[in-house]
């Protein structure tokens, strides 16, 4: 397997960025990582994941679609799309890696979203395997190896050097990109390494959530189900977990009037919000228990029932670290599992 | 790079029209004149005034009209009391066609069909309404039941009167909810009208109005022997992106904009009662 | 502490004082407490908790418990009666169908923090002399107890209740607090380097309202950011425009009613210390009006809802501190 | 913010003046043709306590360079006490713009009665040499409303 020393990283860094813009996951201050665009000197965090999912590559929380100049009754269309310049995401970790997947059976589905497409097109996912899951990772749950990420080229680290595999052409295109800096190793360590992984993902005390319980036939029995008064009883409708979550990609779309013209773009929308369905004759969902229920039901049933029975979580374990009152998807799961 | 559908285009209104005192129907062609594109009876579009708003109204003419597209809509908020308020010649954007259609062309083929709209809900069967006027042939015998709050509330009261009554094989039931002066046509509610009236039980109804009246006539259809496969209606929640991405008009897993808005109430009672 | 809390908790419930009761609940970790009500005394000896993580305040969901049938018991810290008090004053809640036991505070401990330290997989922690020992899936690791501190509890204002119906352990007193350190550095700091200090700050931001949604001083009906005819943008920090803006308005909505209870900075999904802008207000309200602690009492006006003639003019900004 | 054609920077102002005094008080300066800056854009309000926060940085968003906030003189409130609030209002939220680091001379608050033409005419021009000063609105613009 093709491998570079650990020390040598800068090196790698510099010249994946010498021809495209590079992300990678950086610390901040307070010890939680983001991802951010690679300058010389930054180094790679060793945080377990971003705070933010890695879905703003594709799915940026705003972004213009169009513009529009008004004049008199007239109305001009601007279209402002431009192509996408490439780039590399590295770092991105298993779960994450998967919530591409999803966000690809909504975005790229018919009619295709062309401003999704072109940053997919042009982005290069290269994964890093986790050595050191937390309590809060449950992705082996939705059938993720933590230990075997997805991703057009994939990395694992066995403590001194990074070793890669590519996945797909982009993948081997990227390898191919940086060969002169990587040597044949020896991956007797780095299996060790994997198998010690595997040792803990075994026994993460989330390991032993199930999902049979859900899927797209259990529509009308957790839709009716009472537990959802207790569960979403403390919900403070705000959007942290739908914000901080890799696969929620409800939207709104919405115009802004900057004086000389008109933007109409696209931002992340939480169904947690109470104005997220709201008509101008009224609002299907007026409480929080039936915002609180839309969340769930659409990851754990409305997804799979169109999706053939993926779920729509993957697991990275954000909502359960970030939700200011720590009601989160675990939770609903035990809740509502049938024994 | 491939058009995006939420790139709208441009449409010209060429004609505003007074329906009643709150619903108006706005002809719409595009710069080039023509239709800006073609649809099917009861799919929708997102026309919208940037700024200002953009929303799903449904598509009330019939595909069988190769000149023009009309919308009729009632001012109820912000974007349509813009529209109420503008003068022919205005542009507006439009983007569409959306959702399914009234199947038409499959299992409505040669029935005999029910029409049950209560006041605004006449907008999307009228699409359907002519394109079965056009296509006569094709189907069987026509009924017609609509109701709405007075006289004046009557949408599309003078196409009724003068096109659709005049036509063989079509029967026209119209009622008000109040008693009115000038009126001297049925007066009571919708459902139980509907019940009065006492349609052949092999019809197949199309069916939109108000939530309650939808619910108490589909009671009523119910009673007199109908069953939920025979009855179809169109639904409308709020939408953002028309294309099941946005993810706010769903019920259950379906969405509206995309699997809806036409459902067939077979259909309805196995999604969770969230509209 | 539990123990007590569940048993007269147990004992008013049975004599029908009281028909729920509002506290936290077990989580899937040692950390994860979800505020939540209790109907019988089988949930309460099942789930109900109180340790170093009931870090959240429940006097804001009393807006809306209160209002239901019967009465609620209440277990509130310190913190909690401020705001508690200060919902009262503003008539937010029913005072007389909550009930109030007043419970020690004793600081708690933020997750978050432990895991800034690279403290991952964590099953367990124990406070033992100072050190905390954490229990994780890589083995034990230790830290200063302190350190692990929710940054609420690091300047602690009061340990004071300024209201109740009865007291579980003793009363405390109002401490004297190093709470406005970090306002006054950066007030001495450049204009260029508190703007600097801010734009990194407040660029983390991804609007996810949960700052104003946890807050108990904001609970208008609807709040100004949810008016679509405000043109502003409710969940998009759009520009850098939008979180200055949305920033200086939740902080200016709550000023002068702000107890500091530091909710807002505790469930910030990007840490940004949202705590030193509410801060800021209470410290120059202090210094420019006297003296003045928001749910203090129930009777005193707000400063904002206050003057005197001679009250100092807006120009006084121009002339002091740093530019 | 508008670069006339020899590149100079003109900072466009906008001044909240209450319908009272202070507009009176404009009114009066043109009536008595004192000049002041035309980039001073005059927005009348009931009472200087009409003015919300949000105006003001509402102002800085659409382009102002400089946001002032003019009202009857302490005392002199033709609602009795609007003015004092304003005061404490203007006083915290000018506050927290300079916390920011927003630069602190791009807000006002000036009082000036409907007697005051002069005054009205003199601080519009000593207010607009000093965000002259600073330049344009950086720290608190909407790039999305900047002209290109």
């Amino acid at each position: 397997m093709l491998k570079i020393s650990l020390d040598k990283l800068d090196e790698l860094f510099e010249a994946i960025s010498a021809s495209q813009t590079l992300y990678i996951p950086a610390d901040r201050e307070d010890g939680s990582a983001e991802y951010r665009k690679y300058e010389s000197g930054m180094k790679l965090s060793s945080a377990l994941n971003t705070v933010r999912s890695a879905k703003d590559f594709f799915f940026p929380q705003t972004e213009n679609l169009v513009d529009f100049k008004m004049e008199g009754k007239n109305i001009e269309v601007i279209d402002i799309r431009k192509e996408s310049e490439d780039f590399v995401i590295f770092g991105v970790r298993a779960c994450d890696a998967r919530s591409f997947t999803i966000l690809d059976k909504v975005f790229l589905a018919e009619p295709v979203d062309s401003y999704y497409k072109t940053r997919r097109e042009h982005g290069t996912v290269v994964t890093m395997a986790c050595t050191r899951p937390s309590e809060t990772c449950f992705c082996g749950v939705f059938g993720i190896d933590a230990t075997a990420p997805e991703g057009d080229a994939a990395c694992w680290s066995d403590g001194e050097s990074i070793f890669f595999e590519a996945h797909n052409d982009k993948g081997q295109k990227f390898i191919d990109s940086i060969s002169s800096l990587l040597e044949e190793g020896d991956t007797a360590k780095l299996e060790e390494t994997r198998e010690k992984t595997r040792a803990i993902l075994k026994k993460l005390p989330l390991a032993g959530l199930s999902t049979e319980s859900f899927g797209g036939d259990r529509m009308m029995e957790h839709f009716n189900s009472e537990k959802w008064g207790e569960l979403s009883e403390s919900c403070l409708g705000c959007g942290t977990c739908t914000f901080v979550c890799p696969t929620c990609q409800c939207y709104d779309i919405k115009d802004f009037n900057t004086g000389h013209g008109i933007k109409r773009f696209r931002c992340w929308d939480s169904c947690m919000y109470s104005d997220f369905t709201k008509m101008a004759h009224g609002n299907p969902r007026l409480t929080q228990l039936e915002r609180f229920r839309q969340r769930f039901m659409h990851k754990l049933v409305y997804f799979p029932a169109n999706n053939n029975g993926e779920f729509g979580c993957v697991g990275c374990g954000r909502c359960l670290s970030k939700c200011p009152i720590s009601m989160n998807i675990v939770k609903v799961m035990k809740a509502l599992e049938v024994k | 790079m491939n058009n995006d559908t939420l790139i709208p285009y441009i449409g010209v209104v060429t004609d505003i029209r007074q329906d009643t005192p709150d619903v108006k129907t706005f002809r719409v062609v595009s710069p080039e004149g023509g239709k800006v594109f073609e649809h099917m009876p009861g799919q929708c579009a997102m026309l919208s005034i940037p700024g200002v708003g953009e929303g799903m109204f449904s598509i009330t003419s019939s595909p069988t009209n190769k000149e023009f597209m009309e919308f009729s809509i009632k001012k109820c908020g912000c974007l349509t009391t813009w529209l109420h308020a503008m003068d022919v010649g205005q542009q507006i954007t439009i983007r569409g066609p959306y959702g399914n259609h009234f199947p038409v062309e499959t299992d409505l083929k040669g029935k005999d069909l029910l029409f049950i709209a209560g006041g605004i809900g006449l907008a999307p069967l009228r699409s359907v309404i002519n394109y079965v006027r056009d296509n006569r042939s094709d189907y069987g015998d026509v009924q017609i039941v609509y109701g709405s709050r007075s006289k004046d509330d009557l949408v599309d009261y003078k196409e009724i009167i003068e096109e659709w009554m005049a036509d063989d094989g079509i029967e026209v039931n119209l009622t008000i909810d109040n008693p009115q002066e000038g009126w001297d046509g049925h007066v009571g509610f919708v459902p139980n009208y509907v019940k009065e009236l006492n349609p052949s039980i092999n019809k197949t109804v199309l069916i939109c109005g108000p939530p309650i009246m939808i619910k108490f006539t589909l009671a009523g259809l119910k009673e007199l022997g109908f069953t939920e496969t025979q009855v179809y209606t169109t639904m409308e929640l709020r939408m953002k992106c028309a294309v099941g991405k946005c993810g706010r008009c769903n019920i259950g897993s379906k969405y509206v904009c995309k699997d809806g808005p036409v459902f067939r109430f077979d259909q309805l009672d196995e999604l969770p009662d969230e509209y | 502490m539990q123990e007590a809390m569940i048993n007269r908790a147990k004992q008013l419930l049975a004599d029908g004082t009281v028909n729920r009761v509002i506290g936290w609940k077990r989580g899937e970790f040692v950390y994860d407490v979800t505020p939540a009500i209790f109907e019988t005394a089988e949930e309460l000896d099942a789930e109900f908790v109180y340790d170093d993580f009931t870090a959240a305040n429940v006097s804001k969901y009393l807006v809306k418990e209160s209002r239901k049938e019967g009465k609620i018991l209440a277990f509130l810290k310190p913190c909690d009666t401020y705001s508690f008090n200060q919902l009262t004053k503003e008539h937010r809640v029913v005072r007389d169908n909550v009930y109030i036991i007043g419970i020690p505070g004793g600081p708690k401990l933020d997750a978050e923090k432990i895991k800034a330290k690279g403290i991952t997989g964590i099953l367990g922690a124990k406070n033992d002399n100072g050190t905390l020992v954490i229990d994780t899936l890589y083995g034990e690791e230790k830290m200063p107890y302190y350190e692990a501190l929710s940054t609420k509890c690091e300047s602690c204002k009061s340990k004071k209740h300024v209201v109740y119906d009865e007291l579980i352990g003793e009363d405390g007193d109002v401490l004297e607090s190093n709470r406005f350190d970090m306002v006054e550095k950066l007030e001495n700091m450049s204009a260029q380097e508190r703007y600097d200090f801010w734009r990194e700050q407040l660029s983390k931001c991804i609007r996810c309202n949960a700052c104003r949604n946890v807050c108990p001083a904001c609970t208008c009906e609807k709040c100004v950011f949810d008016n679509p005819d405000s043109g502003v943008e409710n969940k998009a920090p759009a520009d850098s425009f939008e979180e200055n803006m949305f920033h200086i308005i939740r902080a200016f909505h709550v000023a002068g009613r702000c107890t500091d209870c530091g909710e807002c900075s505790r469930v910030c999904p990007q840490n940004i210390p949202l705590h030193l802008l509410n801060r800021k207000f209470i410290k120059d309200i202090n210094s420019l009006y006297g003296n003045y602690q928001a749910g203090e009492d129930t009777t005193s006006r707000a400063p904002l809802n206050d003057y005197k003639t001679d009250d100092c003019e807006a120009s006084i900004v121009h002339e002091r501190g740093v530019e | 913010m508008q670069v006339n054609e020899n590149k100079e920077f003109e900072p466009l102002i906008v001044a909240f003046c209450c319908n009272w005094c202070s507009y009176a008080g404009a009114d009066l300066s043109g009536t008595n043709r004192l000049n002041y800056p035309t980039n001073v854009k005059i927005i009348r309000v009931p009472c200087s306590c009409r003015v919300n926060p949000m105006f003001i940085l509402r102002a800085f968003q659409r382009g102002a360079d400089g946001v002032i906030l003019c009202g009857c003189h302490p005392g002199d409130c033709h609602y009795t006490s609007g003015n004092y609030f304003t005061r404490r209002r203007m006083t915290l939220l000018f506050s927290m713009l300079d916390f920011l680091g927003i630069e602190r001379d791009r807000t006002r608050v000036e009082w000036v009665s409907a007697a005051e033409g002069a005054k009205f005419a003199a601080t519009m021009n000593e207010f607009t040499e000093a965000v002259k000063k600073l330049g344009p609105n950086r720290r608190l613009e909407d790039l999305r409303c900047r002209k290109q």
